[in-house]
Parts: C-alpha cells; structure tokens; sequence
C-alpha cells in the first residue's frame, strides 16, 4: 500500500546509506594516493575525448574501444616476452623496465592505429558527406559495438588470465600512507605524457590548426591549415594516449582485460573531460585527478557501491556551479 | 515572374527522403488519409504476417518480437522531442523508462511493500504522474547547461537512477520484483487477455499509445511550443531574445519526453512481468537514441523506422545470436554512412496555415521542398 | 599577366544554382571590385575562389595553373588569402593567436615580425587588445583583427569580402588607403564591397555580378560613370 | 569402490572422502530402449548458455545432451528432440526467454532454470503454462515456497548447503571470525543469509558486491580491517575470481570458503594463483565415481563432467523417462514427473509437494594445484 | 523581370510609387492588383504590422532610460556612468567608434548582460533582474550585430517565432488544439508574412534562414524583432552589407516603422543612413557619452568629429 512509502522510505534511511566520516578521514591520505595513481589513467583517456570533441564536436563513444584494443595489446605484448598468466614476474629490473617500455609501445601503436582506422572508416566518409553532428555519435557507437563484439568472439566474453610484471610494492610514505613502486611509475609517466601532449597542442603550430579547426574549420582552412590533417593527428594523439593509459591500467589491475572493460573506463573519462571543461586539454587532465580522487573519497564515505554514484553526482554538482566545467572557457563564444 | 534567378540544378539528385515527402506533401488531404487508414489497419494486422521474410521466428517470438518494437518506437518517439525538436541531447533517457517500470513494480508486485490492488489504469497514470515529476527534478538543475555538458549530466543522472535501484534495498536490485500484474480484461474463453506469452494484445495496446502520443505530440509541435523547441535548438540565446521563455520550453520537452519515456516502461514492465536493474544502463539509452538519429532526428515517420530498425534488427537476427551485436554495430555505421541525413531527413515546411498566407501573398503555391525556394520553376527569369 | 582566371564557373547549394556560368580574371597587380545586390553571389565567388566551395562545372586557374579541384589549405600555401564576410575570426583564440594564424604558412620570421608592426600600426586597438580573447571584441574590433590577419598571410592574392562591414567611418577610410598601399606594393587584390563609390575609385577594374551572372565589366572609372550604375548600387545622389 | 577412475582427471588427496559410486539401481536415460512417444516431441533446456557465468550452465547442459543423446540411440521408438534456450543468466533476458519456450507446444518439459535468480523471475510463468520445470541446481531455499506446481528442484537447497558450510567452516577449518560476502542475486543472498544464521557471532563483518563488479578494494578494505579467519563468499565465480585475486594480493591471512557458483574451473583460471587452497561447498556429488557416465560425458563435451553435470542428467531422465510412456501434455508429463520415484546417479528421486527432494548430499571441495578435488562430504 | 538589375524591388512599394517601375515578383503581384485592392492589401498588412496603432506617434514622453549604466568587462570598462533616455515615438541613434560600447548598451537593455551599477528603466520602471525573455515581452526588440537567426528553420517560422512571445497559449492549450490556439496560431501566421513582405522578403518565405544572403538574413530579423510587437526596436548595424541603393530603402523602411507607431534605437556606421532618419543622435566613445542632440548639431560638435567622424570626407559620409 501507498501507505508503506514513509516506511519503506524510513527503512532506507536508517539502512542504506551512512556516511561513515570517520573512515573517510582515516583513509584520507590512503584515498588521494590510491586516486591520483587512478585518476591519471582517467585523465589519459580523457584527452582522447576532449581532443576529438574539441575538433570535431563529437563524442567519440569507441575511444573506450580505442583503450580496450591498447590493453589487448600490452598484454599479448607481455604473453609473448614470454610472462606466464598468473604468476607475478621476478624479472631484473632492466628487463622489467625494457619490456615495460616495449609493451608501451604496442599498447600506443595498437591504440593508436584503431584511433586512426575509426577515423578514416567510420567518421571521414560521413564528414565528407557533411552529416549533422549527432549522426557521428551513432557510427561511434556502432563501431563501439563492433569493435567490442569482434573482440569477444576471438577471446571470449571472460577476462584474460591476469600477468603482473611488476609486484606492486611500497616505495615510501606520504602522510603516514605507502606508494607503490606502481603508483608512483604510472602518476608520473602519465603526467609526463600529459604535458607533452600540453605543450604540443599549446605550443606548436600543428597544435595551434588544431585549436583553430576546433573553432572554425572553414576559416582555419583558409588560413592554410589542412584540416584533414589535423583531425587525423587528433586522433592519432588521443590513440597513443588512451594505449598508454592501457598498459598503466594493467599494471595497476592486472584482472580486467576483457572486451567490454573500456566501457565504464570511458564513461568516466568522458565525465572527467567534462568536468575539466570538454575541449581543453588541460581540464581533462585536472577533471582525470579530480574524479580519480573524489570517487575514493565518496567510496570511502558511503561505501564501495556509491563510487559510481559518486562520481556522477560530483560532475553534476560541479557543472551547476560551473555550467562548462572548471577550466571550460566560459561564455568566450557565446557574445551576442 | 520572381525576382529569384535560381534554377535547379541538373546534376544535383534529390535526396530520397525529400522526394518521399515532396510526394507525400503534394497529396491532397483526401489521398492522404486514403493511405494513411490501410497503413494503420496494415499495422495492426501485423501481428498475422507472421511468415518469412517478416517472421523472427524461430529466433523470437514473433508477436513479443513486434511488441518490443512497438515499445521502442513509443520510446524514440517520446526521446525525439527531446533530443530532436528541442535538441538537448539526453543520454540517460533510460532511467525515465526505468521509472516508469519500476514505479508499475512498485504498485503491482507482490514483492513490494506497496502492493495493492491498485486497478491498473491508475497505475499507468501514476507511472507518467512520477515520471514527469523526476523529470522536472532532473531538468531544473540540468536545464541551464549547454549542448554536451547536458547530455554527460543526463547520461549521469540515468546511471544514478539505475544505481539506485542497484543500492536501495527497497527497490530489490539484481533480485527484482516478480509478477507484476497486467491490465485487465478476459477472452470470451475466461483465460486472460493480458499474458506473458501473448504478444498480441500488448502490441495492440502498444500501438494505440504510439497513435494517441503521436496526435499529442504533432499537436505540439505544429504550435508555439513545438516552434520554441525549435528556435531553442537553432540558437537558444537568441531564442530567450526573442521572447522564447527557453528555459520553461527546455523542463516542457524534458516533461513530455519524459511521460512518454514513463509510459512505454509501465507496458515494458507488465509485458515481461519482472523488473530488476538490469536493463537501464547506458547502452540502452545510447540504443534508443541511435533509434532516433538513425531515423532522422526531428522527424517523426524517421524516427519510427530508426526504432524498427534498431529493435526489429536484433531480434530478426537471433537466430545468429553470437554475431548479432557485431552485425548490429556494423549496420549502424554502413547505414549512417549511406543515409547521413537519417533514414528520413529532418521535417522542414512551412506551417499549415503559412502556406494560406504564402500562397495569398506570394499568389501562387509554397515551394515543397526546402532547399530550393522555386522548385524546378523553369528557367529562371533573372535580368 | 593573368594572376587568377575563372571560367564559365557554375556552383551549388544542393539544388540551388548561385553562380552560373561566371568567368572573370585578375591581372597580377590589379585591384579588381565584386559588386552586386545582396544574394547576387559575390560571397559564393569568393569562397570558391578560397576553395570552400566545389564547382560544379568550369575552372579556376591561378598564375596560369588548374587549381579547380586544388584543396583549400594548398591555395593558401599558393598565395590565396581571404578576409571572410562576417569576420570569422577564431573566437576562443586571442588576438595574438588569431594574428599568428594569418601565418600559418608562413616560415620567413624576420619578415612576419615586420608585418606584426604594420598590422599594429594600423589597427593600434589590436595591439592594446593583444591578449583578449577575440570573440568578446566588438563586432568593428573584431573586423579590424581579420583584416590584420588576412594582411599577416602576406598573400599574392588578397580576397576581402566586404572589408569595412561594421567599421566606423574614420576606420573606413583607412581600410581604402590600405588597399590601395598593400596594392602598390604589390598585393593584387580581389574585392567585395558594398561601398562601391569607394571601391570603384580604388578598383582599376570591376565586375558587377547579378543572380549569379557578370552582368557588366569594365574599369573602376567607367562603372563610377554609368548612371544605371549610379542608380542601382550607388544610391540616389 | 573406492578406485580412482581411470583417467584420474581429479587427483585425490589423502583426507578426501571417497567419491560415490554409481547406484546400481540408478535409472538411467537410455532406460530399457522400449520408449514409445509421438513424434516431434521435445524436452528444453533453458539456461545460462553463452551468457553470465556460463561455464556453469555448459557443464549441465552437456549433462542434458548426453541424456538425450543416450535415450534417443536406445529407444528408436522415440525420438526426443532437445531444444536450447539462452537465457545469459539473468533474470531480466530468462522472462522473455522463457515465454518463448512456453509458446513451443512441442515442449514438454523442461530442464533448468540453472540459477536461482532467472528461476524466481520466470517460475510463475511455467506454473501458468503448467510446463514442468526440474532444476538441476537453483539452490534458493524460497523457490519452493511460491507455490508453483511445476517446480521441482534436483538437488538440496542452501538451507543445507549454508548451515552445512557455516558448519565446515566453524568446525572443520576452526575459524571463529568470518566476513561473508556476497553479491546482489537472489542465490547470493539467500545463501549468505543461511550461512550468517549459523554461524551467528563468528560474523564479524558482512559486505554485498554487485554483479559484474570488478574491482572490490573497499570490499577487500573492510575485511582487511576485520581480519576474519575465515570469508565466505556467496555469489558466482565470475565475481568471486577477482575478489580472490583482490583479497589475497593485499596480503591477507584468511581461507576463502565459497559456494557451488564459484566451483568452476574458470574460478581457478580467472583467479590465477589466488584461487589455490580455496574451500568450494556444494550440493553436487562429485562424478568421478560414476565410472560410464564419465566416460561418455567426457567423450561428448571433451572436458570432465563438472557442477552439476551428473544432476542435468538425472533431471534429464526424469523427463525421458516420462515421453517414453507415451505422454505427450504437459499436464501428463507434470503428473509423472510429482508422482516419481526412482533413484538417479546422484541421489533417490523423489518430490514432495513443495518440489524438494529429501535426502541430499552437500560436500566441499578444494582448489590444490589448479584442481578442484573432492574434499569430504559435510551434509 | 524588368527591374533595375541589382536592387531589391520588393522594398520599393513601401516607399514610393509603385507606378513608376515595373517590377516582378511579389511587387509585380500587387502591382497587377486593382487600385482598391491595393489600397487594401497595403492597409491590411499595414494593420497587421502595427496593430497597436494607438500607440503615441508624436514625440512624446520617456520610454526608456539608460540611468548611470556602468557597465565592465575584468579590467575594461565597456560602458562607463552611461545616462540617456529614448522617447516615445522617436528614431535615436547611437553612434561612436568601434568598441565603445554601443553594442555593449544594447546587452544592457535587452538583459544579455547586467549593469555593474546604474539602471534601465522602461517606462519609468527598471528591468532589475528581468530574464531576457521578460524584457522582451516588457516591450524591448532587438536584432543582432552578428545575425543570430535560426538557421534551419524557415524565414516565416522565424518571425512567427517572434510572434509567440505575445501568445498565450500554454502548453495544454497546444496539446489539446484549444480555440483559443488555433486563433492565436493563425493570427501569428499572417502577421509574420505580413511582416515579411513589410520588409521585402516575402517570396523567400519557404527558404532556410541559413540559405539566405546577407542582407537578406538581416531583413528577416527585423522582421522578426518586429514581431514581438516591441514598444523599442533596437537595431544593431542593420545596413551592415548593404549597398547604398539598399540603405536608402532601409531609411525608408525605419521611418515607416517609426510611422507605425514604434519607437526606434539604431546603431550604424553609415553616416548617411544615421544622419538620414535619426531624430537625435548619442555619441559614446571608450564607454563614456561624450554628445547626445539633434543629427545637425553633433555633426557640427568637434569632440564627435575628433572621436569619430574624422576629418569630414565626402565619399564615406
Ligand atoms: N549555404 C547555402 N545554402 C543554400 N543557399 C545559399 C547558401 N549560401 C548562399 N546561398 C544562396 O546563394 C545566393 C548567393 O549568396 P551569396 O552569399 O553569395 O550572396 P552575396 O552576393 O554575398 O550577398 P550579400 O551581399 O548579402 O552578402 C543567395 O541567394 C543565397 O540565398
Ligand atoms: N564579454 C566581453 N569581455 C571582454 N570585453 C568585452 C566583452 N564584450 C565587449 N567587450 C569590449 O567592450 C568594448 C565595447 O564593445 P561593444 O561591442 O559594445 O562595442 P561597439 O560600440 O558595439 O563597437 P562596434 O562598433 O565595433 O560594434 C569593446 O572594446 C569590447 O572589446
Ligand atoms: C549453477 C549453480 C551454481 C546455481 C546456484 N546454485 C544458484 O542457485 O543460482
Ligand atoms: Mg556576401
Ligand atoms: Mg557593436
């Protein structure tokens, strides 16, 4: 009966949701650590959809295929340098260091390379057909789907074997918190991609025709940018990023690699490139952080089964306040 | 006679879709309806053209096959108004249909701490009643952002309805809730009209609301409303310049969207007699909105064919079940390459009664088609 | 000799024919006038110049060579620039940005800092302005910064489409005298403009375009005489 | 006897019970190759098939395929036909699933639903169709309860399961604290629900994960800050192998107990080293004993037979064994199917009215060098 | 067709005798029709331009007041303690340099942008934190400096969607096909087209906003301005692409506006057209209000020749 709902509600009050502060300053420091290290995997995979969506208005809803294919790669990488499923290695740290770096490789080329195909198969020819914006949206899920259906039938719908290369281990204590010898490795190299990536499209001229074709990309041809070209490079950028973020993914949850494991990945790289301000590289990589952060610290403060909820609910919260994100440029456009 | 010096082009083809509706346009209101009544009697024949090429059987059962299409066009229709007349783009227009299920779950499963022997009626009013609310809850914050900002906030909230059902003990998560009661009514034979097994009546009734929203939903949109969506949709500054109270028009499309999204999940949930969380997911959401482009977004007679198309697709295909998906996702970028406009291209003429006024004004017919004002009117009579 | 030749051109918007059959040619160092009401096509003749647009018949050649079907961005490297109708600058880049993108193309430092000074001089507001974000200047500010970046490309061909659309009176002017100093220092240019006792007198040759058709050619002189002219385009007295 | 089978597949240790042997008065599909049916008959199995977990589902599937196959080669006069629906193991796909089954007149019965979740969503519908349903493995405890005349379930349900395990783990393994997790199906719950009421105080922390959850630090978080003896993990092995993955690779000190949803070898796969040493409950017989049936299930399906394979085969029997008297309604098949008794190879069956069976073995097994091997039987 | 090759002869009718040339098109229509009907047509779209036509025409008391606007962007100050008021019934323009704020003003009245301090007042009572779709209703129109049309949508739904903003029909009212709407909808229709021919675009009617030229698209928003049935039509540069021959009609289409009963606000460049059809002129330069009089005066005031004008040149004024 109607009459139940203040009960029922009641009973949700009391029962399913407590906020647990104390754990949350407990885990504080434990917390920031954990979703930096989380949060810089975000932030690479969010340069993908910001860099696309800056050019081309498009969400591209495969990028989180373009991250799948990546860590498919890294990991034959690793089966074929010969890494057992299973066991944790115990290579010398050279040869870890150097298989590392391999791995990088394939992973960037393999994500790369299906960032690039996407491109020509499934966006060009509707480009040159001048389709309208949101037609793009549906040919980005539909190679979603495809990409990802391909992959399950030659794997199989359940994930690969683990291989860890590396055993996390701690390394030194920050506020009385470890950081693993992984954390530290993968916060750092993604940083380091980050500004490359930064300072490429800040600084360069290439970068420079891409902003300008973001903009307007009939002008920006006629002030000599090869618009193809440009978009071409986008989504070569945001590929090798997203294959970097695979192998950091990797090391950091040797479970997963499975065909659909971009997807939720992607969602959430998506919402940190909003939250950064959708089209400023940037405000990906500060909104990667944020979420990264925040989503432990709602986990922490409400349980493992709000994380998700958390993390939407901090987008929304923020948007409000900042209706194109923290870094998004505000009103520059809209002049009337 | 006009002062235009165009002339149409020779080489330039035209589009299908405008042909279908130059044609359709250039019927008298008479023929018109002469085709419109033996389609609609056609459709509701469907359920007996159970053969091949149409069947899904033995993949599907084909009058469940024809009701879960039905279901999807209700949807695409109700999303279209959101995303293709005032053109927010709404990625979470799952938890809607989520709502509405959930909300006949909650009224008619014996599982629930609310169950009564509510008559069912009330409980599709009930259904929409809640939904247009949640609609206007999650509209009014969203409302003000622009463009993608809005559609990751609404696939957002989308996800927190569907984890809420996941995390709230009350609504039952991945356990669900168990017959839910159907509509009444018996055969002459006493057995019950509305079963899980018989896809027919479901269909039936599916249809009938796709025909009432349709009406509804024209009504709209030949009026005020539909053109404030519109003009929010062009350019939703100057649109608030204009006079267009745009945000009020935003939370309206959200509103509407939103009962039609609660009331195709009221059917869904009593067809299939159990809800739980797992169908509301993004994926779900992005598949009605590709139902809606695929057709053509702002197109009503498109977006219906984007939705057979994306619903009929599947099940006609289940017999080859384990390529399904990659055959569907394949499909959808060869058809979206080919038919980038969508199935049909957006409506665009001018008013019923602008083409009065035109024509009184102007002193002879309104040009059909849209992009060339003096359609094949010769060769032009330019200085 | 020849700088541009267009060719019995016909262009479409989907079924709509805007130009049909034109042909006109700019002699290297001229300054030759677009003129006609508004709709006759003079945008759709420039932007196909650019290569914005495709043509659906006929050819364009630029220094004697085919560039009909030559993408957009390689006629910029060639040395065709154009100042769009409505400005059309990047309105989330800086005035700054916006000026560098005049030279995309180009690789002569030394010389791209000289024409920063000349851009500057002439529209002191762009340097005031430097590190506003173009979209929020006023709509003259913002036609002053197209032009100076159309001028920072340092084109064989100059295309202004409409150049003094929205600038005051004193900046009107100013915009003429420029047209014909870049001119003489040898800019050819090809302009529209709806202040066609100005650019008659700047022009050495015009064409007036009507529906999508030349209708009328000859110098700048002739066409400032002709009272049908006069009548139409210049208004009364 | 207590010989291994020949192949030896499963290495035995020392402590392990020994494996049953087959019954000798075990009625088994072929029966006496008299079988008389109408043509066009069939019997279903509706299950998980390339969905969820669906190791699990093949392993019965391949039961009821062998049954099948056995009877049809034994009684020329009736030949069954079995037809296969994919319900991808979960609830919401099994209704639709399910009606689909129910509109094919041509079926009379019914093997399945494997999960307890898809069984409680699509139960109502075969008790308005009146198409009997034997479940070989749905272990919810309440799916006898609803009062559907046409479940019958083959095996124990977790009531015994549950104070079965809580009973290893409290006794046998000695653990006085224990975290039970489990995830959100109805089998999960239900059976952490059991198995916290017998353990009672030992419960020293309880935590639910979600279907398809991969990533459980907070879950692992929390157990870690209680450090149990033992957790129990009530839920399938598609969950259950990353969360061993997770609990172990933070170092813990604890035995993971779980139940017949997780005694899969992908369970052992999935988890890599992790799932070593891990204690799998189940109402399942082990098969090794069943010396023909191994053979020929090992022949057909080219792995040994697994959960629940030897009690798809039995549920199939009861169902041939009803078409070879000549039924051919499904009101006839569901009055056989209450009315029988009989022994199988894994247990006597006979229903009562609820659809329980009586007399139901529970036994564990063991994860030792990537095998799962019997360990003893608990209930 | 015979006319002047070039100009826009559908303007023409409104100016002068339509005798006098023969033009095609929609002009050729009404110039085929009877004198009567003429006459009758033209009061009828005439009416349905200015229904309000009790509306004050003479000179008369304040519409809007512009009270101390100030008015900055970060740093710049775009309109600085800015003071001047708009009468009823009169042309005003608004002259300066580029970038001083005249736009700027027009943000100010219409609620694009709020006055840092100071006040608008429309007929004595301030807009305060009006929502821009308020105002408009409030009686304020303006169009755009970079035409802001809606480009998909046909020119005649574009200015019926300026007729909406005087509807009342509700939602409901639509849902259910009300009277009332149907009344409301038809009237919109024919005051839009009306207001199309008004402004010389009628028979472009069918087409894309986004399909028309330039100086097309900025026609259709006046027209569409117009059909909020403002009590002050703003209008930012709107001979911006015009030729003069354009200008002049445009001059003649302004006054016939302010005819009708409307109060008029413009902004150009073009001195000609200002000092044409203005009855006072204010001057901004860098946000500050340096003159305000009549068109003869300020021409003549040396501070505005200095700021703008510059040194008197007969091609450009
Ligand atoms: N994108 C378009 N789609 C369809 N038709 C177009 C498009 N752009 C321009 N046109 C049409 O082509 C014709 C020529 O337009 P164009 O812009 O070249 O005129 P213009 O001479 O530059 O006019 P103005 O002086 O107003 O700028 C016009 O009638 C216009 O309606
Ligand atoms: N949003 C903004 N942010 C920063 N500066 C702005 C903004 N809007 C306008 N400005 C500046 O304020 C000044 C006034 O601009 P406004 O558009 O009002 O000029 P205007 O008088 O209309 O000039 P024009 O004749 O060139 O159109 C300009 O210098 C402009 O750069
Ligand atoms: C196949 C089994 C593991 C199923 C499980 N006992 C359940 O009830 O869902
Ligand atoms: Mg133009
Ligand atoms: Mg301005």
């Amino acid at each position: 009966m109607i009459g139940n709902l203040p009960t029922v509600l009641a009973q949700g009050g009391v029962d399913w949701i407590s906020f647990d502060i104390g754990r949350l300053v407990d885990q504080f420091w434990y917390n920031t650590v954990n979703g930096l290290a989380y949060g810089s995997i975000y932030s690479l995979v969010a340069v993908g959809y910001t860099l696309v969506y800056g050019v081309l208005k498009l969400i591209n809803f495969a990028h989180s295929e373009v991250f799948i294919v990546g860590a498919f790669g890294a990991y034959f990488t690793f089966q074929f340098l010969g890494y057992e499923s299973g066991g944790i290695a115990q290579a010398p740290l050279v040869e870890t260091i150097v298989n590392l770096i391999l791995a990088l490789a394939v992973a960037m080329i393999c994500s790369g390379l299906v960032a690039l195909t996407l491109e020509r198969v499934a966006y060009r020819p509707l480009r040159r057909k001048k389709a309208p914006r949101l037609v793009f949206l549906i040919t980005a899920v539909g190679a979603s789907f495809a990409i990802q259906q391909a992959i399950m039938l030659w794997r199989n719908p359940n994930p690969e074997l683990a291989i860890q290369l590396i055993a996390p281990r701690p390394l030194f204590e920050v506020f009385g918190v470890s950081v693993t010898n992984i954390q530290l490795t993968v916060f750092l190299a993604a940083l380091v991609l980050l500004l490359i990536a930064d300072s490429f499209i800040n600084r360069t001229r290439l970068g420079r025709g891409i902003r300008a074709v973001a903009q307007d990309p009939d002008t920006a041809t006629l002030m000599g940018v090869n618009k193809e070209r440009v978009i071409m490079l986008t989504f070569i950028i945001g590929g090798l990023l997203a294959g970097a973020a695979a192998l950091f993914y990797i090391m950091q949850i040797p479970q997963g690699v499975v065909y659909n494991g971009g997807f939720l990945l992607g969602i959430k790289a998506f919402t940190a490139a909003v939250l950064g301000g959708i089209g400023n590289l940037r405000g990906a990589l500060l909104g990667g952080f944020l979420l990264g952060v925040f989503e432990n610290y709602g986990q922490s403060l409400l349980g493992g089964q709000w994380r998700d909820v958390v993390a939407f609910v901090v987008l929304i919260v923020i948007l409000m306040f900042r209706p194109t994100g923290i870094l998004g440029e505000s009103l520059g456009k809209a002049r009337v | 006679m006009s002062a235009h010096h165009f002339r149409s082009g020779t080489a330039t083809k035209v589009p299908f879709g405008q042909r279908i509706r130059d044609w359709w346009n250039g019927l008298s209101r008479f023929h018109q309806w002469a085709i419109i009544i033996p389609v609609v009697v056609l459709v509701y024949l469907m359920p007996f053209l159970n053969f091949f090429p149409i069947t899904t059987e033995p993949g599907t059962d084909f009058e469940l096959a024809l009701f879960n299409t039905a279901r999807i066009v209700l949807i695409a229709i109700g999303l279209n108004v959101v995303v293709g007349q005032a053109g927010l783009l709404d990625l979470g227009y799952v938890g809607f249909f989520a709502i509405g299920a959930y909300v006949a779950a909650l009224m008619t499963s014996r599982d629930s701490a609310l169950y009564a022997e509510y008559p069912w009626l009330l409980v599709v009013v009930v259904g929409i009643a809640v939904t247009m609310v949640s609609g206007v809850i999650i509209g009014t914050p969203t409302l003000r952002l622009r463009g993608d900002y809005l559609a990751i906030v609404t696939l957002g909230f989308g996800e927190i309805v569907r984890l809420l059902a996941d995390n709230i003990p009350a609504l039952r998560g991945n356990v669900g809730f168990r017959n839910l009661e159907r509509p009444p009514g018996e055969w002459s034979d006493g057995t019950r009209i509305f079963t899980q097994g018989d896809g027919i009546p479901w269909y039936w009734l599916t249809v009938t609301a796709i025909i009432a929203v349709l009406i509804l939903v024209g009504n709209l949109e030949r009026s005020r409303v539909g053109r404030a969506w519109v003009a929010i949709r062009e350019d939703e500054d100057a649109a608030e310049i204009m006079g267009v109270p745009t945000f009020r028009f935003k939370v309206w499309a959200f509103v509407i969207g939103a009962a039609i999204g609660g009331l195709s999940g009221v059917l869904y949930a009593g067809q299939l007699g159990f809800v739980n969380n797992a169908r509301f997911d993004v994926v779900t959401s992005v598949l009605f909105l590709a139902a809606v482009i695929l057709g053509g977004s702002g197109n009503k007679v498109g977006v219906i064919l984007g939705a057979i198309v994306i619903a009929y697709t599947p099940e006609r295909f289940q017999v080859v079940s384990e390529y399904r998906y990659l055959i569907f996702g394949l499909a959808l970028i060869v058809l979206m390459i080919f038919r980038p406009q969508g199935l049909l291209g957006a409506r665009q003429r001018l008013l019923a009664r602008g083409r009065q006024a035109y024509k009184r004004l102007v002193g002879k017919p309104e040009p059909v088609s849209t992009e060339s004002p003096m359609k094949d009117s010769g060769k032009g009579t330019g200085a | 000799m020849t700088l541009l030749e267009i060719s019995d051109v016909s262009v479409h918007y989907g079924r709509i024919r805007a130009l049909s059959g034109l042909s006109l040619t700019v002699e290297e160092g001229e300054v030759v006038t677009l003129i006609g009401a508004n709709g006759a096509g003079k945008t759709t003749t420039m932007r196909t110049v650019s290569g914005l647009l495709p043509v659906t018949s006929g050819s364009i050649t630029f220094e004697g060579d085919d560039i009909t079907r030559l993408r957009a961005d390689l006629r910029v490297v060639r040395g065709i620039c154009q100042s769009p109708e409505g400005r059309a600058i990047f309105p989330g880049m800086t005035v700054q940005e916006n000026l560098d993108m005049g030279c995309y193309t180009r690789k002569d430092r030394a010389a791209i800092a000289e024409d920063y000074e000349r851009v500057f001089s002439l529209f002191p507001r762009l340097e005031e302005r430097r590190t506003q974000v173009g979209g929020t200047m006023s709509g003259g500010e913002q036609q002053m910064l197209a032009l100076g970046r159309a001028l920072m490309a340092r084109p064989r061909l100059l295309l202004l489409d409409e150049p003094s659309m929205g600038l005051a009176p004193q900046f009107i002017q100013q915009i003429f005298r420029i047209i014909t100093e870049i001119n003489e220092q040898g800019t050819t240019v090809l302009l529209v403009e709806q202040n066609a006792q100005q650019a008659l007198s700047r022009a050495h040759r015009a064409y007036i375009l009507d529906a999508g058709e030349i209708t009328r050619t000859g110098t700048g002189a002739e066409l400032l005489a002709d009272p049908s002219i006069k009548d139409a385009y210049l208004g009364v007295g | 006897g207590n010989e291994e089978p020949a192949e030896g597949g499963a290495a035995t240790n020392d402590s392990a019970a020994a494996a049953p042997d087959a019954p000798t008065d075990a009625v088994l599909p072929a029966g006496d190759g008299t079988g008389e049916c109408e043509d066009g008959v069939s019997i279903a199995y509706i299950g998980t098939i390339a969905g969820q977990n669906a190791a699990l589902g093949v392993a019965i599937l391949n039961g009821v395929r062998l049954a099948v196959e056995e009877h049809n080669e034994a009684n020329a006069g009736c030949q069954v036909t079995l037809k296969e629906f994919d319900t991808e193991g979960s609830p919401d796909r099994a209704s639709g699933v399910v009606t689909q089954a129910i509109n094919d007149d041509s079926i009379l019965g019914v093997v399945g639903l494997p999960f307890s979740g898809e069984s409680d969503a699509a139960g109502q519908s075969f008790h308005e169709a009146g198409l009997v349903t034997i479940s070989p493995s749905a272990t919810d405890p309440a799916l006898s309860q609803n009062g559907w005349d046409t479940f019958f379930r083959g095996l124990g349900n977790d009531a015994q399961q549950g104070p079965a395990a809580a009973t290893f783990i409290g006794e046998d393994l000695g653990a006085e604290s224990v975290c039970v997790v489990n995830d959100d199906s109805s089998y999960g719950i239900g059976l952490a629900r059991e198995v916290r009421e017998a353990l009672g105080d030992a419960v020293v922390c309880t935590e639910e994960v979600k279907t398809n959850q991969r990533e459980f630090s907070a879950v692992v978080g929390t157990i870690e800050a209680s450090g149990p003896d033992a957790v129990f993990y009530a839920g399938y092995y598609t969950e259950a192998a990353p969360f061993a993955q997770q609990l172990f690779a933070r170092g813990l000190q604890t035995t993971l107990v779980a139940p017949d949803g997780v005694r899969d070898d992908q369970f052992v796969q999935n988890a890599v080293g992790a799932a070593e040493g891990v204690y799998l409950t189940c109402p399942c017989v082990p098969a090794d004993g069943f010396g023909d049936f191994f053979d020929a299930f090992t022949e057909l399906a080219g792995t040994e037979p697994s959960t629940y394979s030897a009690e798809g085969y039995d549920a199939t029997t009861v169902l041939l064994r009803a078409l070879d008297e000549g039924l051919s309604t499904r009101e006839e098949v569901l009055e056989y199917v209450r009315d029988y008794d009989a022994p199988g190879l894994t247990k006597h069956f006979k229903w009562d009215e609820d659809g329980e069976l009586t007399d139901t073995p529970v036994w564990v097994y063991q994860v030792e060098d990537g095998e799962i091997v019997r360990d003893r039987e608990i209930g | 067709m015979t006319t002047t090759s070039g100009s826009t002869p559908e303007m023409r009718h409104h100016l002068d005798d339509p005798g006098t040339d023969q033009p095609g098109g929609l002009v050729g229509e009404v110039a085929r029709m009877s004198a009567e009907e003429r006459a009758e047509h033209e009061a009828e779209v005439a009416d349905v331009v200015a229904p309000d036509r009790d509306i004050e025409v003479e000179v008369g008391e304040t519409l809007l007041e512009m009270r101390d606007v100030t008015l900055s962007f970060g740093g710049l100050v775009a309109l600085d303690s800015v003071s001047f008021s708009i009468r009823r019934g009169e042309i005003l323009g608004l002259i300066g340099p580029n970038g001083a704020g005249k736009t700027t003003c027009f943000n100010a009245m219409t609620g694009v942008y709020r006055p840092s301090s100071g006040d608008v007042l429309l007929e004595g009572r301030p807009l305060g934190r009006l929502k821009k779709s308020q105002i408009t209703r409030r009686g304020i129109a303006r169009t755009f400096q970079n035409i802001r049309l809606f480009g998909e949508m046909t020119a005649l739904e574009n200015v019926v969607v300026g007729t909406d903003a005087r509807h009342r029909t509700g939602v409901l009212g639509a849902l259910l096909r009300l009277p009332r709407h149907h009344r409301e909808e038809r009237e919109g229709v024919e005051r839009a087209m009306a207001l199309l021919e008004f402004v010389g675009i009628a028979d472009r009617a069918a087409d894309k906003a986004k399909n028309l030229p330039y100086g097309y698209q900025r026609r259709l928003e006046i027209a569409r301005a117009l059909a909020t049935e403002p009590k002050l039509l703003c209008l930012d540069e709107p001979a911006a692409g015009f030729n003069p021959a354009e200008k002049e009609e445009l001059m003649g289409l302004i006054r016939e506006i302010r005819d009708d009963g409307y109060t008029v606000l413009l902004i150009d460049h073009d001195m000609k057209l200002v000092m044409g059809v203005t009855d006072r002129l204010v001057v901004l330069e860098f946000g500050k209000k340096i003159a305000d009089g009549r068109p003869a005066e300020v021409r003549e005031d040396p501070s505005v020749i200095a700021a703008y004008l510059g040194v008197p040149d007969d091609d450009v004024a």
